[in-house]
């Protein structure tokens, strides 16, 4: 596989000679060979029971640092190789009206990070050796920056990409710190000398740094903060790549650390369930009051990490208390979540992407009918929505239903403590549904539905097949795990019990199987009820007298588009609620009593990220503009610069003398 | 089997038993318990008006609607009868089933571009979002008691003689899953079916624009939904162990007795101001909490 | 004697910090000239007479003569006569020049060594002390050339002090002078003085962020 | 070898003056390059040998004589192309001042003896300023007055360290000063005047390496001097202060005084990356910019040999990476300055659109010298932290990691903004300039090169950074 790899790398350099108009082809070209080679070792490793596959060699700083594929490196190289492939596509229709206006050279150093980006995905997956696994970190890092920053002609993005490559380099450092604290005596670090190091140290503080560098990658609440800018910024393809499969690298890392714990569990499950419910609750809270349409998404990635964390949660505490039914059913939501999420989030901001080709403009107050005119983004859209919500008969379904059960069912045998703690996971998980049901409700009525409220998006049309066929596969996938969730549970039930060491027991997998399996038969029942209803409806109607008329406007016959419900008035009730948490600022000025014929008026809104007003922006202003303070030093002036030497030396004198250094 | 064909027959009499209620509390005679099918049956022969701003949604969501209120009848059981497709969690299932035709019915109602409707949509999605922990923490609740997590399996070991403090955790449960279903059903205290300003309403006003066979449908879906919680207040009241004859009949009458509560509590009461509404709604979570607690006393995890 | 001169040359260290006039600056370099060679003359007596000859020259002629002329030049070309843009009054400037001194001593009493001459050392540190609060404590760039020589003065009296075994030191020591000092007052006179008549180094305050 | 070297370089010099003809320099200029090769391969190939008495082919020597032949060609290339666009008038002094400097670092870096080194560095300080002054505007004349007066004063600071130093050795047989057996006869001296030497030494080189606390005008005259020159400054320059200071340190290193000098380095190296951090928020020329990021740098190489284990070995790999690394960076910014015609930060943007291949050299560059991986600086900054880590220098680790992450979002915001946003000033209308993309060959070669490292050491480096370090402590 490795050297195929190299191969395959070499190649996509090339792209940077290719003719502008075949370069996204050729990377296609590129990357699809790339997925199919490394797409049969995962099969491979998923479709035997066998453990570690020692996959070839590699060239790294002298040591040849551990490569191994094992089942969840398989499972998430799956993950990572269909959503590379349907964005990859997908990218050939974004991007060309892009074409004439950015030079090739930006063309061809965003085709080569996109490889990179898969590359290194893929890399990270397989990588046991610390170094080499955060230099590939890293790559991952810099070329899905140089992804977000296609358009930096507007400082806005740049400065967002900036951001993103800040905090992640944060992240890293933390990783990195994890790393060089568990390595051995030796000096090497990886995966396998931290099992070594959690067997004879404290877990806590080691496991806080990692969950810290992955977490600023997953997106977990407080560390988040990028997430919400960075995808919204970045071209739809690449938000869809990067909400989709990269924040789960965070994930990835999170559970192979997970995988080397020893001690310290329940308290690592208590906090990894903690945040993820806050994560779930606010990510979803601060989706339902954006107002651009992809925020909107990335804060619902926020609350999916939220969930896959809920899941691990309760699998960790299960290995905590020795549950087998939490251990299982919560890997194994947390995991198909991850597969999952995937899928209905790519699918999602492709649509979005495709509105927003259509419209140029991602604020959803500005949409509005597209349905009529984008038939096909609407229906997958709505897809997504389905899915991302957990309705069924989606496969966003199964995996709540997993952790839901899990947590159901493991609520009676256990004491007072962990009885609260599921329940809060419990409530947290239903409010999460429910929030996110309003929210997608109101994303795709105010984006579909209703008349346009915009020029823009009465002039939409619909997108080009090669847009919309990529997220077919998605959808398709997504119907299938949501009909036949058995075919995807059992092989992730067998990756949550190799990652974390225990046997699947017979007696829990096979209920949860059944469940499954009368998922499906209601699934399709339901499905068959409304095919059924629906033509019966058609049956009965055809013969009946059916008029088209306006919208009933309550007697008032003037109506037009203004006067439709907005997304912010859709909102308004829950923002009213949810104020304190979100601080929603209203602008508008008021009508005085004697202006009989008011003018023309504007109202806005917008909500500020509390959390990362408070924790973020404002202690890091005031730490730059200290820091900016000591810039005052280069005056100009000789006299100041000996001084400073001999201030220094005067220093170092005083320290010496008193023995200080 | 039987019990969907139960339901099916409960669901068909209780709007009329509601309906003759308040005429008769308001000193009407008030129409026939029938009434409400014939109107149903009216309005399947009926042409329609459809909005020109609608899409296929529009006409779909009516369709979805009922076919998730009809699936979920897969998973109530009644009496000894298991329900046809029991499975554990699969009340998280029915749940979600709700969800999914409340969530048609959002976008449907949306799809007109009407601002009545809007708000209506809107509401009814912010208040179903609020009604979800509390319904789902209730289950938690049974679940924690019975140590099963279907409908069935709970209904089947759950009986509330004996302890005092199973007795009291019956009562929170009856009062939550009454509250519940009248949420759900858009009623009285948080909705009123039968107010006439466009501005107070959630429910009606969502279906504002639908006439014909879909407005057809959508009555229909209301009334199995009621009568589906409705047999699961009697799931809930009544021991699985009972003559089956026996269960039948306290069916009708409880189902019945709900009926006439409904009526009672229309007649007699107020709608909540609207804001006042989501507060209410919360307050049936922290019963639920109140619920958990008792539990928690009674599978002695609290005390001792 | 080499006491009288050490204590004469801490004298003229003391005129620095007060003097007004540029002028006073070039004669006391002169000055300070005549007394290295003084000190010289006392302290290398086993050095062979090539050597002697070099550093003969060095102090005599360069310090005392040279240096002092081309200062002299920059003055009347320039203009500029007064020090009075300073960062501190000179009446700071004394203190701190008497603080200096205390440091020294202390310094070189805290340095003592068998092979080390103390009051030597303190009155090399005196001097590098005097050179660096001329440098910090004034404005005007001549002031600050004036007290690199100074400094260099300071280098060559401390490599007096080491010389006597290794002649090579005072050599690279005098070198420097030469070098340096030729270049700075070179670099000063033709193309400075060319470009800022008055010489105040706030002119030369530009290169900043 | 190196005699001949010497004079070839001066009569190369004196004939480039002496001749003045454009053709004619050029010639001369590629010879001596040709006799800088020359030299490099002789020393390579005589490792470990010495030459008139003075000069000594050790690794350190042997590794910095690899980078600045390495950039020195680069950078008399490159000053070939900035002369076609300009007036040939100083053309020639240029070149002679060139090649001095280039000599006389070479001759530094070669030099065993404290004395000769000293020499040298205080040759560079004046065929630099002549480099400096080379524009003649009013900023270089600054610069030049500056960094001459400066560098003096430091040099003179550093002498009076040689002078502690023979003072401390003082009757101990003892002729002349060399670091050899400085090293030797260290352990025995009185570890006072060891440590009053050493802190004038450092403060005096630090001009030179462009560390705090003098490292004010070495960042006036890199921003100031011709790009190609601001590379050698950068990289030739500032590695010659480094080795400088290093080669004192590690004669000592075996005295009593190795802790005390350890914590005068990591002291020093915090200041200088917590004012390269201020600094870097503030920057308004990308050269300064670039000028406080090697400030950033030297002030984590000092860092790292002052945390002692691997730290040395981190040190000097950071150093030959970032001398690759740098000069790059610098050479760019003179294409910067032709396309974009101006040098202010706020006046420039959207140079990946007028200049792709450049901007990629400039992208590419600034992920490398953040040290971001896959730099090759990020194996040096690993191990550093390592070090930390092993050494359990929580506090000192915390700070260095915080105020790196403020260097890279300084550096980024800016470098960014130049490659892809627009201006955010209007200036007048302005043509842009043209660059052939083929002159970037060179810098992506040493891209290239600092990257490899990131993955694959060579062994001959590795050998030689051991070589370096090799006694360190005693």
């Amino acid at each position: 596989m490795i050297s195929q790899f190299f191969f395959i790398f070499i190649a996509a350099l090339l792209v940077f000679f290719i003719p502008s108009r075949w370069k996204g082809a050729y990377t296609a070209l590129i990357l699809t060979s790339g997925i199919l080679i490394t797409s049969i070792p995962a099969i491979r490793i998923l479709a035997t029971a066998g453990a570690l596959v020692p996959a070839g060699e590699w060239l790294f700083s002298g040591a040849l640092p551990a490569i191994s594929i094992d089942r969840l490196a398989g499972f998430f190289i799956l993950i990572i190789n269909l959503t590379s492939l349907t964005s990859i596509f997908y990218a050939l229709g974004y991007l060309r009206p892009y074409s004439p206006r950015i030079n090739p050279m930006r063309f061809s150093i965003h085709y080569f990070s996109y490889f990179w980006l898969w590359a290194s995905m893929i890399l990270l997956t397989v990588i046991r050796d610390g170094y080499a696994f955060l230099v590939v970190w890293e790559f991952m890092t810099l070329s899905s920056f140089l992804l977000v920053v296609f358009e930096g002609d507007e400082r806005k993005t740049l400065k967002t990409g900036i951001n993103y490559l800040i905090q992640m380099h944060i992240g890293l450092l933390f990783l990195m710190v994890g790393f060089l604290i568990t390595g051995d005596q030796a000096g090497r670090t990886g995966f396998d000398s931290l099992s070594v190091y959690f067997g004879n140290h404290d877990n806590l503080p080691v496991f806080i740094l990692f969950f810290i560098g992955f977490g600023i990658k997953a997106g977990f609440i407080p560390i988040h903060t990028w997430l919400p800018q960075a995808h919204p910024a970045a071209p739809s393809h690449v938000s869809g790549l990067m909400s989709g499969v990269m924040i789960k690298m965070g994930i990835f890392g999170i559970l192979r650390v997970l995988s080397a714990v020893q001690s310290d569990l329940l308290t690592i499950g208590l906090i990894i369930l903690g945040i993820s419910l806050v994560s779930g609750v606010i990510g979803v809270m601060m989706a339902i009051v954006q107002h651009d349409l992809k925020r909107l998404l990335a804060y619902h990635s926020i609350e999916n990490i939220g969930i896959i964390g809920i899941g691990i949660g309760l699998g960790v505490i299960g290995l905590a208390v020795g549950n087998p039914v939490m251990q299982v059913l919560g890997f194994t939501g947390g995991l198909l979540h991850v597969l999952n999420h995937s899928l209905f989030k790519s699918v999602l901001f492709f649509s979005a992407g495709s509105v927003y080709t259509s419209t140029h403009t991602r604020n959803i107050e500005s949409f509005g009918g597209l349905i009529k005119r984008m038939p096909y983004t609407a229906i997958l859209f709505l897809i997504g929505s389905l899915a991302i919500c957990g309705l069924p008969p989606f496969n966003g379904f199964i995996s709540e239903y997993l952790i839901f059960s899990g947590l159901f069912k493991s609520l009676a045998g256990l004491n007072l403590y962990m009885s609260i703690v599921i329940l809060s996971g419990i409530i947290g998980l239903a409010l999460i549904g429910g929030l996110a049901l309003f929210c997608f409700t109101k994303a795709f009525g105010m984006v579909f539905l209703g008349e346009p409220r915009s020029e823009a998006a009465a002039k939409a049309h619909e997108v080009r097949p090669v847009m919309l066929i990529p997220q077919l596969l998605s959808v398709a996938a997504i119907l299938l795990i949501g009909l036949a969730p058995v075919l995807f549970v059992r092989p992730v039930m067998g990756i949550a019990g190799e990652v974390f060491n225990f046997q699947v027991p017979e007696e829990i997998s096979s209920p949860v199987l059944s469940n499954l399996g009368s998922i499906s038969i209601i699934a399709g029942i339901f499905i068959a009820l409304a095919a059924g209803l629906w033509v019966i409806r058609k049956a009965v109607t055809r013969n009946r007298q059916i008029t088209m008329g306006p919208t009933w406007g309550c007697g008032f016959t003037a109506g037009d588009e203004r006067q439709q419900y907005t997304a912010s008035s859709f909102a308004d009730n829950f923002a009213m609620l949810a104020n304190p948490l979100l601080r929603i600022k209203k602008e508008s000025d008021g009508i005085e009593e004697t202006e009989l014929f008011p003018r023309q008026r504007k109202f806005k809104t917008h909500s500020v990220d509390v959390i990362k007003r408070y924790l973020y922006d404002i202690p890091s202003d005031w730490f730059l503009s200290v820091l900016k303070k000591i810039a005052v030093m280069q005056t100009g002036q000789i006299q100041h610069y000996i001084l400073y030497a001999f201030v220094f030396m005067i220093l170092v004198f005083v320290l010496t003398f008193f023995n200080l250094i | 089997m039987i019990q969907i064909g139960l339901i099916l027959l409960a669901a068909l009499f209780f709007p009329g038993i509601i309906l003759r209620t308040k005429s008769i509390v308001s000193g009407r005679r008030g129409p026939g318990i029938l009434q409400p099918l014939k109107d149903i049956g009216v309005l399947f022969r009926k042409g329609s008006v459809i909005s020109q701003t609608t899409s296929w949604i529009f006409q779909a969501a009516p369709v979805i609607g009922l076919a998730a209120i009809m699936t979920s009848l897969l998973v109530i059981p009644f009496a000894n009868f298991k329900a046809l497709l029991p499975f554990e969690a699969d009340f998280v299932f029915f749940a979600y089933l709700m969800a999914i035709g409340k969530f048609f019915m959002i976008i449907g109602a949306l799809d007109t571009g009407s601002s009545f409707e809007g708000m209506g949509a809107n509401r009814e999605a912010l208040f179903s979002m609020l009604v979800e922990p509390a319904f789902l923490i209730l289950m938690g609740t049974f679940a924690m008691l019975t140590g099963y997590t279907s409908f069935s399996a709970i209904f089947s070991a759950f009986h509330m003689d004996g302890n005092p403090y199973a007795f009291i955790y019956g009562l929170i449960s009856f009062y939550l899953l009454v509250q519940i279903a009248m949420i759900e059903n858009s009623r009285m205290p948080v909705d009123d079916p039968k107010t006439h300003l466009e501005l107070t309403m959630i429910h009606e006003v969502m279906i504002l624009d639908y006439s014909g066979f879909d407005k057809a449908l959508i009555h229909l879906a209301t009334y199995v939904k009621f009568a589906v919680y409705g047999s699961l207040i009697c799931s809930s009241l009544v021991p699985a162990g009972w003559n089956t004859a026996l269960q039948a009949g306290l069916f009708f009458i409880i189902q019945m007795v709900f009926a006439i509560i409904i009526g009672l509590a229309e007649s007699f009461r107020g709608r909540n101001k609207m804001f006042r509404n989501s507060q209410f709604i919360l307050t049936l979570s922290a019963i639920a909490l109140l619920a958990f607690v008792v539990v928690l006393i009674l599978t002695q995890k609290l005390i001792n | 004697m080499l006491n009288l001169f050490i204590t004469l040359f801490a004298i003229t260290l003391f005129y620095f910090s007060i003097s007004e006039r540029f002028r006073t600056y070039s004669v006391l370099i002169a000055v300070q000239g005549i007394l290295l060679f003084g000190l010289a003359f006392l302290e290398l007596k086993q050095v062979n007479i090539a050597n002697f000859i070099f550093i003969a020259a060095e102090t005599l002629v360069f310090k005392t003569f040279i240096v002092p002329v081309l200062l002299y030049r920059i003055i009347s070309r320039t203009g500029v006569y007064k020090v009075h843009t300073r960062a501190f009054p000179s009446f700071y400037i004394l203190i701190f020049t008497m603080v200096g001194l205390l440091v020294s001593i202390i310094l070189s009493n805290v340095l003592h060594a068998p092979n080390v001459d103390s009051v030597y050392l303190a009155i090399a540190l005196f001097t590098l002390f005097t050179g660096v609060i001329l440098i910090v404590t004034h404005k005007r760039i001549f002031s600050h050339m004036v007290g690199f020589l100074v400094i260099e003065n300071a280098v060559f009296m401390f490599s007096l002090a080491v010389g006597s075994e290794m002649p090579i030191l005072i050599n690279v020591a005098i070198l420097l002078d030469i070098f340096v000092s030729v270049l700075i007052i070179g670099v000063m006179i033709n193309r400075v003085g060319e470009h800022y008549s008055d010489l105040e180094s706030e002119n030369l305050t530009r290169l900043k962020h | 070898m190196i005699l001949i070297y010497f004079i070839s370089a001066l009569l190369i010099s004196v004939a480039i003056v002496v001749l003045r003809k454009r053709g004619i320099v050029r010639v001369l200029a590629s010879l001596f390059i040709l006799l800088q090769v020359l030299l490099t391969v002789y020393a390579f190939s005589h490792r470990g040998e010495t030459d008139l008495k003075y000069f000594t082919y050790d690794h350190l020597g042997v590794l910095f004589l690899l980078l600045l032949t390495a950039v020195g060609t680069l950078s008399v290339y490159h000053g070939f192309i900035y002369f076609r666009y300009r007036e040939a008038g100083r053309f020639c002094y240029y070149h002679a001042a060139l090649v001095g400097l280039i000599a006389s670092i070479s001759g530094a870096y070669l030099a065993n003896d404290v004395t000769v080194v000293w020499i040298l560095v205080e040759a560079t300080t004046l065929t630099a300023s002549v480099l400096i002054y080379h524009e003649k505007t009013r900023t270089a004349l600054e610069a030049t007055w500056k960094y001459l007066f400066l560098c003096s004063t430091g040099i003179a600071f550093a002498y009076m360290g040689i002078l502690f130093l023979s003072l401390s050795l003082k009757g101990s047989d003892l002729h002349g000063l060399s670091f050899g057996t400085l090293a030797t006869l260290a352990s025995s001296a009185n570890p006072l005047y060891l440590k009053i030497a050493f802190i004038f030494v450092f403060i005096g080189y630090s001009t030179k390496m462009e560390l705090f606390p003098m490292h004010t005008v070495g960042i006036d005259a890199n921003s100031v001097a011709p790009s190609p020159i601001g590379a050698l400054f950068s990289s030739a320059l500032v590695n010659l202060g480094f080795l400088s200071i290093f080669r004192m340190y590690k004669a000592l290193s075996g005295s009593p005084i190795y802790e005390w000098m350890n914590h005068i380095l990591i002291l020093s190296g915090l200041l200088s990356i917590l004012v390269a951090g201020g600094y870097m928020l503030k920057a308004k020329y990308p050269k300064r910019m670039l000028a406080y990021s090697s400030l950033e740098m030297m002030g984590l190489v000092a860092i790292g040999i002052g945390i002692g284990g691997v730290g040395p070995y981190a040190a000097l790999l950071l150093v030959v990476v970032h001398t690759l690394v740098k000069s790059s960076l610098f050479f760019q910014m003179g294409q910067v300055n032709r396309v974009l015609k101006t040098l202010k930060l706020d006046e420039s943007g959207r140079y990946m659109n007028l200049n792709p291949a450049g901007a990629l050299v400039l992208l590419l560059g600034m992920s490398a010298i953040l040290a971001v991986p896959p730099s090759g600086l990020f194996v040096g900054e690993y191990l550093i932290f390592k070090q930390m880590v092993a050494s359990q220098q929580w506090l000192i680790l915390a700070l260095v990691m915080i105020l790196l992450c403020c260097v890279i979002y300084g550096m980024a915001t800016r470098v960014l903004h130049l490659l892809f946003s627009g201006p955010y000033v209007q200036r007048d209308e302005w043509i842009p300039g043209r660059v052939r993309w083929t002159e970037n060959i060179g810098q992506m070669i040493f891209l290239a090169l600092a990257f490899l490292i990131c993955f694959y050491q060579p062994p001959f480096l590795v050998e030689l950074i051991r070589g370096g370090i090799a006694g360190i402590g005693g």
